[in-house]
Order: C-alpha cells, then structure tokens, then sequence
C-alpha cells in the first residue's frame, strides 16, 4: 500500500517534471521501480511483493546456467520460459541480502527469453519466475559459487 | 617486412644454423653459476621493492641456489647436506605443538601473507588450501601438494608426528631439499603460534580433517 | 558520466538476437573505498529495449545486476534493417541510450 | 536440469572424500568449463575496445599528438593484424617490445610524453581502466581471426626468449618460488583453477590467445603485463618494471610457445 502511494507520489511528481520541460522524458521512469519487492529481505517476500505468493513447479521455465560459478560477482544466466503467453520473467537470488535481482516484461513480439549477469554473495539457489495469464510459475537451479586460483 | 623477409630465407635456407635450431620452450638441460648470476644481476636490473617485498629477496640463499643449479634434483648427498642445514634451523618449541585448530582452518584458508600488498606486521595465512586437500568441507582446494585429508586419523598425534608436522611447515625443505612448498616459518610469514594452529588442524582428533 | 554503451542485433529465421552492453559500476552500496568509506548505491534501475520505435521489453533491475551489466532479448519479427534502441536510468537519475539496426 | 542440479549438490556435500571422485572432479570442470563460456559469452570486453579507441585517436602530451601514427610493427597507424605479431624486436628503439612496451614508446616519442608521467598509471582497477589497459583491448581486438606469430628470428628475439625461458624455472624470492613451481605439472591446480603448463604449446597457445582480458573476479581489464606482474605478486617477489626486459622476456617465452594459435581476444577470465 505504502509503496504504491509513493510510487504515484513519485509518478506525479515526474509528471510534473516532464511538463515543466525540465527534465528528460527518460525520467518519469523511476517511477516504475518497484522499491517494496526491491527491499525484500527473504526469497518469500520477494515472491509475495512481486504477487506470485504461491507460483506453480513447471517445467516449461527453462535455466541455462553454470552449477559452478568460480566467481559469484559474474553468474550468466540464460532463461527461456515456454510457458503460452508469458508476459513477464523475475530473477530470485534466494540467499543474496535482497534476493529479487530483476524483472523484466515483454511485448509487442518480444520472446519471454533473458540472459543477464547476476551477483551471488554465496553459493543459492536461483529461482525464475514467470507470469502468464495471471498466473505464476516457477523453477530454480542451484549453483555453486567457489573460491577461485589466482590465475586465469 | 624485415621479419618476414628474414622467415623466407629461414625457409629456403633451413639447414643454415640461425635457421635450423628452432626456439624450444622445455626446461634448459644445464644451469651454471654464471646463469644464475645473469639471471640474478637482471632481477636486480628489471625489478623494484615495493611495500614488503624488498630487493633482498631477488638474492639465493644457499638452498635455492644449489636448487637452482641442480634443476631441483640434487644429487642424494647433496640433498641429505642441505637438508640438515635447513633442519637445523628451525626452532622446535618445547612441549605440545598443538593449538587450534579452529584457528589454524582460518589460516589455512588465508592465502595472504608476504606479498607487496601485504602490510607488515598483519597476520598472514598459510595459503593451505591453494594446494593441498585439508578438511573435507572444503571443496575449493589446490592439488600441488598432497592431499592432507584424514592426516592426524592415518597418523595419530605423538610428539614425534607433531614435530614432523611442525617442521614440515616451519621449513620443508629440511624434509625434501628442493620441494615446491614454501617455507612458511623460516620465511617470516608464519608465527610460531599459527604453526601449532595449523598442526592442531592436521592433528587433532576434533579437526574436520580427521573426521 | 556514462561510459560507452554498444548494442549488437542480428536476425535468424524471423527472430532479432538482441544483445547490450552498458558501461555502469552498479554500485550496491555494500563496498568500501580505499579509504574504509562505504560507496553509496549507484546503479541501474530501469532497462527499455523498443523495436522501431515500440516497446518491446521494459525491466526493472537492482544492484545485484553485475557491473557492466549485459542483456541478451529476443524479438519476433524483428529483421535486418530495423531500428534497435535501448536506454537506461539509474538510481541519480542519470540516462544512457544506444541504438543500431539488425544486421 | 533439476535432476542435475541436486546431482551437484550431493558430490560438493558429501562424495569429495568417497572413491569415485575422479568422476566427480570431470563432472566440475566440465562445469567450470560452461562457467567460462558463458562468461566469455555474455562479456562486456568490448565496452573497453571503444574506450581505447578513444585513447588511440586523441590528442595528448607536450606534442598535442596523437598514437594514430604510431608504428606497432606492420608500419605507422596499421593496427590490423599487428598484435598477432607482437612481442618483437624494433630496430628504432633496438630492443624487443610487446604492445604495451612499444605504446608506451609512442607516447614517449609521438606525444613527447616523459616515461615517469606515461608510466604512472599504467594497471587501473574497476573505476577507471588505466589508458595501456583501454589501448590494448582496442589494438589487440584489431589481431581478432590472425595467427599469433610473434618475433623469433631475430638474435635480440631469440636471446630475450633464452632470458624468458630461463626466468621462467629460476626459483628465488621469499617462498623459493619459479614460475613453473605452479606452471609445470599436468593436471594441477590451485583451489579449483587449472594450472595451465604454460612452457608447452598445448597449454600456452589458449592463453596467448586470450589476453589482454576482461577479468570478472575484479571488473578490470588486464594485460599480460599486468598478469605477469600479479604472479610475481604472489610469488612473494618484489615487482617487475613496467616494460622492462625481464617482462617482456616472459611475455616473448610463453608467446612463441604458443605460436601458430588464432586471436580470439581480448578474452574474458573468472
């Protein structure tokens, strides 16, 4: 509630912005950042702000990602969802401080398919979840973060 | 052009002796007083002290130079020479050599210590786990050296195995002339407190390792 | 101060591969500087890729992104000759923006 | 892939000290091996090859130059394949130099710049790449698809790959190190990173292939300056001169070794 109240504040007050000529038509954006899901402490926090409480297993979610990643600031994750009519993908680190990393929709054509580069405070489980017709659905990997050499 | 000019003589002319020796990359067959001291004269040319590592560091000891010579393997009475050498100058504490090994897992997982990046005086690590194998928790683990899993369960912990063990760390080469491993009292990065830390952690019955 | 930013987008069988680099610290505000100071959170925030000229995909990220962040999209229809265009806004409010055709 | 997953869970637990973990170790590299390639994938390298062109085209130093002129071996200005050809002797300056040392040549004799300035920044970190680091990634991307094919007739390049050789197994320094303390036995590593052997051509033509490199561990990218440099670090050594012969001489050893390999850098390391 409390964060949807600031978010029209923060709308408003771009709106205002944008009409006064003074800003970048760009900024009104802010706007659209979720601060409440952003600020979750707990895997199911995240889930709940972002409105998917309870998601459904599927298999239709597809995770492309390395089991070992030697380096947790660089952790490429390739996700594809063939869940019909997916119109949005999140990305959940569940043991980062703030485990929802991002939340990306899709439209006009564009394929629910996302590769991004996470930072992984430790080794987690990484959980996708998709949003189609109203409805969540989820899968997750687990990986590893090592201690790397020195080399390279 | 110049080089590549040169390369098509090379090629025509292969047989010719510049040509015919072509470079290789294995370990030289001989190394004799004279390299080392070339080699040694350019470190103190080509390189700087930076923080704690100071230009001292480029001259050989004894040990290294005669490790140097012999391309690491010495002959066995040379060998059995160095090593009552570098025996002899490790100084064993009298009583327990045993910490704790609580402590002696963090150091053993501190790869820090002795670097130009390092400041004098902070404690360093032991850089265990970049090569050998300790408590089985760990599977980020180095295998240049052996694995060191169960090492006190295979060998228990007399005062004769603690005092190989702390040797060992203090200064292998007085186990093995020219082994690869450092040598982690004698070099000043190791206190003789953290050596016990770390024989508790190969010794002790309570440490993951012999778990 | 934005850094470069380069999109490089191809077309296969009707579909654009979309992929983009942004130069930016993301910044997670965790990290300290040489001096012990904690560095305040800097990062991106929000991502909108558009297809001539439409929205195709609008994401909303936080600091864990990492630095110089990378995204690959998809988009049907897309084909050699269309206009790419993606921007950013960060968390001062700064904005960057690429744009090329699909090769 | 959640069959898999819990697969690796289990063995990282538990299986490190049963038998079989010679499976278990193929299973991780395999992984560490994916790990690699999608990072080198989904790598922001060529951000730093814009940057550097920035660098190489602007004007700078007492001379208001810039390095566009700057001979890199194929003749001033030509950039196209000239990486691949480096490290190698230069009759104007009568030494061998790698891309960095001959850049820094350039500033010196293009720009008019004094060595101690062109040197006093030379490694950057994850705020601000230093301008060797931008160059390098620029010219280097310019060697993309050419055979590495570095100096080794010359008898300056044949004596400075003998010094490189020989630095490479000279043991010194306050933990009685060598380069191939590390780098000379099959199927070592340190913590989980392979140990490539880097004085045979099997092990050193990926590497020379690969560097300059986005390294993901710091956000920087690197050269092999640089990653000479940092092992020196950690061989307890002091440090290598920026440019100095003993550099270049490892840099000219491991390159030859892996000659006859394509450019596909700047690469993207752990």
């Amino acid at each position: 509630m409390n964060a949807l109240r600031r978010t029209t504040l923060k709308a408003a007050g771009a709106a205002f912005l944008l009409a006064s000529g003074l800003l970048h038509p760009l900024r009104a954006l802010a706007a659209t950042w979720n601060k409440a899901a952003f600020a979750s402490k707990t895997p199911a926090d995240a889930l709940k702000s972002i409105g998917a409480s309870s998601p459904l297993e599927s298999k239709d979610i597809l995770i492309e990602a390395p089991q070992i990643a030697e380096n947790g600031l660089v952790v490429p994750i390739e996700i594809t969802s063939n869940v019909p009519n997916t119109k949005s993908l999140a990305v959940i680190v569940e043991k980062n401080p703030f485990p929802l990393v991002a939340q990306f929709e899709f439209m006009e054509g564009a394929l629910p398919f996302l590769k991004i580069n996470v930072k992984m405070g430790e080794s987690s489980w990484v959980r996708v979840v998709a949003e189609a017709g109203g409805k969540h659905y989820t899968a997750a990997e687990e990986i590893k973060v090592t201690i790397g050499g020195c080399g390279g | 052009m110049r080089r590549s000019s040169h390369l098509l003589i090379c090629g025509l002319a292969a047989g010719l002796a510049a040509c015919a020796t072509p470079l290789v990359s294995e370990r030289p067959a001989a190394v004799t007083g004279q390299d080392l001291n070339e080699i040694t004269s350019v470190l103190k040319r080509d390189f700087k002290a930076r923080g704690i590592a100071t230009m001292a560091r480029v001259e050989l000891d004894t040990l290294q130079q005669q490790c140097n010579l012999h391309r690491d393997s010495p002959p066995a009475e040379l060998a059995a020479k160095l090593e009552a050498e570098q025996m002899k100058s490790i100084p064993f504490p009298s009583g327990s050599l045993i910490g704790d090994w609580k402590r002696g897992e963090r150091i053993a997982q501190n790869g820090r210590g002795s670097m130009w990046s390092d400041q004098a005086g902070e404690p360093a690590g032991g850089s265990c786990y970049n090569c050998h194998q300790l408590s089985p928790g760990e599977a980020s683990f180095g295998t240049l050296g052996p694995s060191l899993l169960r090492f006190g369960k295979l060998r228990g912990a007399s005062p004769e195995i603690q005092k190989y063990a702390y040797g060992r760390i203090y200064n292998s080469k007085a186990y093995n002339a020219c082994s690869q491993m450092p040598r982690l009292g004698h070099a000043g990065t190791l206190s003789e407190q953290q050596i016990k830390d770390l024989v508790a952690l190969l010794l002790d019955p309570d440490s993951p390792v012999n778990k | 101060m934005s850094g470069p930013m380069k999109i490089r987008a191809t077309a296969k069988d009707g579909v654009a591969d979309i992929r983009v680099l942004m130069s930016h610290p993301m910044e997670t505000g965790q990290r300290k500087d040489a001096d012990g100071k904690v560095i305040p959170p800097h990062f991106i925030q929000n991502v909108t890729v558009k297809l001539n000229g439409r929205t195709v995909a609008e994401g909303q990220i936080s600091q864990a992104v990492s630095r110089n962040p990378v995204f690959s999209f998809r988009a049907k229809g897309g084909k050699p000759g269309d206009k790419v265009e993606i921007s950013w806004l960060d968390t001062k409010g700064e904005t960057n923006k690429a744009e090329t055709v699909i090769a | 892939m959640r069959r898999r997953s819990r697969h690796a869970a289990l063995w990282l637990t538990a299986a490190f000290a049963l038998a079989g973990a010679h499976a278990v170790a193929q299973d991780a590299k395999k992984e560490i091996q994916k790990y690699q390639s999608m990072i080198t994938e989904g790598s922001p390298v060529e951000l730093f090859e814009l940057e550097g062109e920035v660098l190489w085209k602007k004007k700078q130093g007492p001379k208001t130059a810039s390095l566009e002129q700057c001979d890199l071996g194929q003749g001033p200005g030509v950039l196209k394949g000239a990486y691949a050809q480096l490290p190698r002797y230069f009759k104007d300056a009568d030494r061998v130099m790698d891309l960095e040392t001959r850049l820094l040549h350039c500033m010196m004799t293009l720009q008019g710049r004094s060595r101690d300035e062109a040197t006093k920044r030379v490694f950057g970190n994850e705020d601000r790449l230093s301008e060797m680091e931008s160059l390098s990634a620029y010219i280097a991307a310019q060697s993309r698809g050419v055979a590495m094919a570095p100096g080794a007739s010359h008898d300056k390049e044949r004596g400075v790959f003998e010094l490189g050789k020989r630095l490479f197994f000279h043991r010194a320094g306050a933990w009685d190190f060598s380069c191939a303390s590390c780098h000379s036995e099959e199927g070592k590593r340190i913590r989980m990173q392979d140990l490539p052997i880097l004085n045979t051509p099997a092990a050193a033509r990926p590497v020379v292939a690969t560097w300059p490199a986005y390294r993901v561990s710091n956000s920087q990218f690197k050269t092999m300056q640089w990653r000479i440099n940092d092992c020196y670090r950690q061989m307890r050594m002091p440090e290598p001169v920026f440019g100095s012969e003993a550099s270049v001489a490892l840099n000219l050893f491991l390159t030859v070794t892996g000659q006859g390999e394509i450019y596909r850098g700047p690469g993207t390391k752990r």
